[in-house]
């Protein structure tokens, strides 16, 4: 890590740096893109994870996370901009795919836009919405934003600032969608897209020519509510967020708040957090078995995946009270003790699933149909992944090992053996067979852990106020669609000053346009299936 | 043997026209037949939709409709009740006299094709002596209706439905026609009854050698492609098109095409049935006279019936087990496999006839 | 009288669609609201028009369908007395077929059996 | 009077008062034996085949799935054929947030669904915005924009709570005048001004 710094600050001497678990490096807007270009293409900082807009009261700006895929190091760099009018930055979306939609959604939140972006449209709020929510001093009256039941106005073009080479910056205008383009709406209400999701595809016959995506349909603004919440309240947002991987997400906050007040959470707290991520993750995929293939149209396997779901959330249901919202974990441990019959239970079923897999697989990996409709569709390089961040399951079957659980082991994950499956192809059969290879290695990791549950507390003490030392905290689990980053930035109050979800599914759309180009609405389905996305986790 | 249904029609036939003049009596025969094939036609696609509910909970490990009536029998009536009060949806930008004309299409295509079955021995309706060329014609009028209502619906989705729909059924059509031409081949006739009775020494899947076997295959997987079933149910993939060609119909206009669904899987394993299975001719091995004797007890209709549901069942097993093709898929395995082996099919089905190779 | 029945046949379809539509349109309720009569494209409003030029993929799969489609045609009075003609009968067809299918064969070869 | 529901006793249900009035309502406007006969027998039909509309936006759409899945099997009460289609479909269940970028959208669903139509609302998100109603972005309770006839309260919702909100729909379905009342049949011009 100090080498890192000792180069960024030879590159940069203006530069400076903050320490802790991530380096931090502040720069000026003005040489922000030099940097970014430097981190790029010197120091292989090639993944961008985040990007987290900030409103400081006086200034504005963002801070972006990044990951080298080489080694795992990490770095963040604070940009801001101290004017509150008409705040720009520069764009990175030259280097990192992925800021296309981060950028977007901080330009939606804080109103900061960015030089150089092709397309400054506001990504979750409706098109004529009053005001930037995430500012401070937003004006949250009811009345500046009724619920409007008109339908937004069709935008076929996009703003842009563009710099132009002898540093003047022009309004531009560039154009989505030519009049005469046949253009479909698939989403928001659709079957298919596995929530709310709006996707504007052109079609030339049954070509899908371009994807336009439109998120924020199911926007409930949960950063914003945090602000106001406690810590320990700002909990049960997390399980409704993704809720296929309720306890992951809820397993992020946990972390995050406990690694800003440096809590050692008990031994058995510890097993059972890791058994229950990994439970989830089985249900996630299994989910996402019944729905993938009822995209694709077979409609038995559907009832198949649910009916072994139901099971894990038998398990879940004695322990932790419901089906899906959960409120298991907490800071410090965990809400209750798990359920008596809990081992039993969970050995039975990881007994019973592998049998049930081998089903699966006659029934619809092997058909000859379901093998064409997903083999060779939907490619996805290694670098395309990590440019636009497709992380996950995802991205691991585009060969990039990208599992949280290896490369930053949390919980018990370091003392687990477990394989990380990664495979080459990149393509919707490579990204369904990686989650099915995942059921079994969550199998194999809960059948080391659930013998050896150490007795003792399930919690530790917590004051009934929790404040987090200033700082900014960012951790990252592995749930079920990829890594779930949460970021803090606290000033010492029993309030999160911000707190930012990076979602894992955010990123998953992004990549749908280069993905399906070319490909049949039929493929766009079967893409859309694999990437498992879901829509609640990327509009927050 | 078997009880001849033309014995009953005569008997009604002279009764009437003992009461009443000739055109009278026709008349009144007339009416009659058309009730009939009405009340035949609404029950069996009662039947039907109930029958797939249930086949298709039992694979799914469920239980399928059980509330209305003794193990849910009546929730298909159910059903017809409610979409008969549904609202009737007026829509703006359609065409509407096409739209309008769609849903008559459809059911009345199905309702030609559905009179020329031969229901049991002597109960056929329409008997022309080109009897299977005429099944052939008037079930491809339906593609016409689908066609149509996607295309009148003036909406995205329902376009690009119908022009799937069109692209397959008029590539599968190719397929149904071959696959019958090989048994019209093999049976010498077209109509209908020629064909029924040709089969009186073994039904043509045993006595056609390999060929009918495989036009009966390409037979079942084109047929299922004709009506639309999964795994080649493109025109209205549920989770690409939301409804596809139908998604603008509301009421008993959807009703229409929900109902002709159903009627179009019967007729198609109902025409597989006359083809390959003997249609309503029991099972007859020659030279077991006592077996042939117990047979032919079973009454003929019961024959006809049973043989079209248990392929009405393969069909639906087809539906509920595989995930649904890709439209380029759909037509390669129509033109690069199927039309290619049916043609070399019916090659090998003329020369095992001309030569007399067959039982 | 077959083709009495079939217009009796005919009749029937008719009068189904007829009477059911007449019922519904008697009892079903109408309500009206300006968003009803417009298109559903997953509850946005249609961008431009549906009807328009629009790339159809089949339309060599209409015109190869029509080709076979003919031949299907033509076979049939053949098929039907192929046992009477015999051997003769087989080579007399056997150049329509060969011809058409050296069509299938060059369609094949140039991909328009490709959906594009 | 009572309305019937296969396999649950009248007691069991918790809001008969509501249901009652709704009954003596129905007494009370005194329709004639055949027509009443008729209404009943419509009513049977349309109360066993509730058609819902694929529609789902968080949580609560998860539920719902496990609710036509094989453990709960929605198909036993005639819920079974779910339509992607407003045009075809009966009820909406709203099951999950509805946000203001969603509020025209689904207006719009509710506005094509064809008559008689019915709206379900499922969890808390639904029912009142639930733990999202000081959000900027979200509807408190989706009867701001919709006519709401049933309420399923849950976060989300266990299954067998949508059961016994579908079978309320079902009984309330089942007391509704058919003739002169659900099937009432507007002018075109009257509304549109057309």
């Amino acid at each position: 890590m100090a080498n890192i710094q000792q180069e960024i600050s030879s590159f940069l001497p203006e530069a400076t740096f903050v320490e802790g678990t991530i380096l931090e490096v502040s720069v000026p807007d003005a040489k922000w893109h030099d940097l970014a270009l430097y981190l790029h293409d010197k120091l292989h900082f090639d993944y961008l994870v985040s990007i987290v807009g900030m409103d400081w009261g006086e200034t504005m700006g963002c801070v972006y996370y990044f990951t080298c895929t080489a080694d795992n190091s990490q770095v963040s760099v604070k940009v801001e901009t101290a004017d509150r009018e008409n705040p720009l930055l520069h764009s990175v979306t030259d280097l990192w795919k992925s800021a296309y939609l981060y950028e977007r959604e901080v330009y939606d939140f804080y109103g900061i836009r960015f030089i150089n972006h092709p397309d400054m449209r506001r990504l979750f709020l409706r098109n004529d919405w009053v005001g930037y929510p995430l500012r401070k001093d937003y004006n949250a009256d009811p009345e500046v934003n009724p619920i409007r039941l008109e339908h937004e106005a069709v935008d076929d073009t996009t703003h842009a600032i563009v710099e132009t080479p002898d540093g003047k910056l022009e309004e531009r205008t560039n154009t989505i969608f030519a009049p005469e383009e046949f253009v479909v709406n698939i989403g928001p209400q659709h079957p298919a897209t596995h929530g709310v999701l709006r996707l504007r595809t052109s079609l030339d016959g049954e070509i899908v020519k371009k994807i336009d995506v439109y998120c924020g349909y199911v926007h409930r603004g949960i950063e914003k509510l945090c602000e106001s919440l406690t810590y320990p309240q700002t909990l049960h947002f997390a399980d409704r967020l993704d809720y296929m991987s309720a306890q992951q997400n809820r397993h992020a906050v946990c972390l995050c708040i406990e690694d800003a007040l440096r809590l050692e959470i008990p031994a058995r707290a510890q097993y059972v957090r890791t058994i229950m991520d990994e439970l989830m993750r089985i249900s996630s995929h299994l989910l996402f078995y019944a729905t993938f293939c009822m995209d694709l149209g077979a409609t038995t396997a559907f009832f198949y995946g649910f009916r072994d779901r139901e099971k894990i959330l038998d398990i879940f249901e004695e322990t932790c009270g419901a089906r899906m919202t959960f409120n298991y974990y907490t800071i410090g441990g965990l809400m209750a003790d798990i359920h008596p019959d809990f081992q039993r239970k969970v050995k039975e079923f990881c007994a019973y699933l592998p049998g049930m897999l081998k089903d699966y697989h006659t029934l619809f990996t092997g058909n000859v149909i379901a093998q064409q409709r997903m083999k060779g569709v939907g490619l996805l390089s290694r670098e395309d992944a990590i440019s636009y961040g497709i992380a996950g399951p995802s991205g691991r079957a585009s060969g990039w090992a990208c599992d949280v659980r290896k490369n930053h082991p949390y919980a018990l994950y370091d003392q687990v053996e477990f394989k990380e499956i990664v495979r080459t192809e990149g393509d919707v059969f490579a990204r369904y067979m990686v989650r099915m290879d995942e059921i079994l290695e969550s199998i194999h990791i809960i059948e080391q852990l659930i013998d050896n549950i150490p007795e003792g507390d399930y919690a530790l003490k917590m004051k009934p106020i929790i404040k987090l030392p200033e700082g900014r905290y960012f951790r990252q689990v592995e749930a079920s669609r990829g890594p779930l980053g949460i970021f803090i930035e606290s000033h010492g109050d029993k309030y999160p000053y911000r707190l930012k979800i990076n979602s894992a599914c955010l990123p998953l759309v992004g990549g749908l346009d280069p993905m399906c180009r070319g490909g049949k609405i039929a493929d766009l389905i079967a893409i859309g299936g694999s990437l498992d996305y879901v829509i609640p986790d990327m509009d927050r | 043997m078997l009880f001849d249904f033309s014995i009953v029609t005569h008997w009604i036939d002279n009764l009437l026209r003992s009461v009443m003049p000739g055109w009278g009596a026709l008349l009144v025969e007339f009416v009659l037949v058309g009730v009939a094939l009405l009340l035949l036609y609404a029950v069996l696609a009662l039947f039907y939709i109930y029958f797939e509910r249930k086949v298709c909970a039992f694979f799914q490990c469920r239980l399928g409709p059980n509330r209305v009536g003794p193990y849910g029998i009546f929730q298909s009536v159910a059903d017809m009740f409610k979409i008969l009060i549904k609202e009737l949806i007026s829509l703006n930008h359609i065409d509407k006299f096409l739209f309008n004309l769609a849903p008559y299409l459809v059911i009345v295509a199905s309702m030609l094709a559905f009179g020329c079955l031969p229901f049991g021995k002597g109960l056929q309706v329409i008997d022309f002596n080109i009897g299977v060329f005429f099944l052939i014609a008037v079930s491809s009028i339906g593609v016409l209706g689908i066609l149509l209502a996607g295309w009148s619906s003036h909406n995205k989705f329902t376009l690009i439905g119908a022009i799937r729909s069109g692209a397959q059924m008029v590539s599968y059509e190719l397929s149904i026609g071959l696959s019958v031409l090989t048994m019209v081949v093999f049976a010498g006739t077209m109509s209908i009854t020629g064909i029924v009775e040709a089969q009186n020494n073994g039904w043509f899947i045993f006595t056609g050698h390999i060929p009918a076997i495989v036009a009966f295959l390409i037979y079942l997987v084109a047929g299922t492609a004709e009506t639309n079933r999964g795994p080649f149910d493109l025109p209205e993939a549920e989770s690409e098109l939301t409804a596809g060609y139908h998604t603008e119909y509301s009421g008993i206009h959807f009703g229409f095409f929900y109902l002709a669904e159903y009627l179009n899987l019967f007729i198609v394993s109902g025409v597989a049935s006359l083809l390959f299975l003997g249609g309503w001719m029991p099972l007859h091995i020659p030279g077991w006279e006592g077996f042939n004797y117990v047979m032919d007890c079973i009454p003929s209709v019961l024959w006809f019936f049973g043989k079209a549901i248990v392929i009405s069942f393969i069909i639906i097993w087809f539906k509920w087990s595989f995930p649904r093709l890709r439209i380029d898929q759909l037509l390669r395995l129509e033109w690069k496999y199927l039309l290619p082996l049916n043609l070399i099919n019916l090659f090998v089905m003329v020369l095992i006839v001309i030569y007399g190779l067959h039982f | 009288m077959n083709s009495a029945l079939f217009v009796v046949v005919l009749i029937t379809g008719l009068a189904l669609v007829g009477a059911a539509l007449l019922i519904a349109g008697l009892i079903s309720p109408r309500s009206f609201n300006p968003q009803k009569g417009e298109a559903y494209e997953c509850g946005i409003p249609s961008r431009g028009e549906s009807w328009m030029q629009f790339k159809v993929g089949y339309y060599l799969f209409a015109i190869l369908y029509l080709m076979f489609d003919v031949e299907t045609v033509f076979l049939f009075p053949w098929a039907v007395i192929l046992k009477d003609l015999g051997v003769a009968g087989l080579f007399n067809i056997l150049f329509f077929m060969v011809v058409l299918i050296l069509g299938l064969v060059y369609a094949w070869k140039k991909g328009a059996l490709e959906w594009k | 009077m009572e309305v019937k529901i296969k396999s649950m006793k009248y007691e069991d249900f918790k809001d008969n008062e509501y249901i009652e009035q709704l009954i003596n309502e129905l007494k009370a406007s005194h329709t004639n034996v055949v027509v009443g006969c008729l209404d009943e027998v419509i009513n049977w039909g349309r109360s066993n085949s509730l058609w819902p509309l694929t529609f789902a936006t968080s949580c609560c759409g998860i539920e719902f799935m496990s609710l036509g899945a094989a453990r709960y099997d929605m198909a036993r009460f005639g819920f079974e054929v779910a339509r992607a289609s407003p045009r075809q479909a009966d009820f909406v269940m709203v099951a999950g947030t509805i946000v203001h970028r969603m509020a025209p959208v689904l207006r719009r669903l509710y506005d094509q669904l064809a008559e008689p139509k019915y709206v379900v609302a499922v969890g808390g998100c639904a029912v009142s915005g639930g733990p999202f109603k000081k959000s900027y972005h979200v509807l408190k309770g989706v009867d701001e924009i919709l006519p709401v006839d049933v309420y399923i309260p849950g976060c989300p919702p266990r299954p067998e709570a949508m059961f016994y909100g579908l079978m309320q729909l079902q009984r309330k379905v089942k007391v509704e005048k058919f003739f002169g009342g659900v099937n009432r049949q507007e002018k075109r011009e009257k509304v549109l001004g057309k």
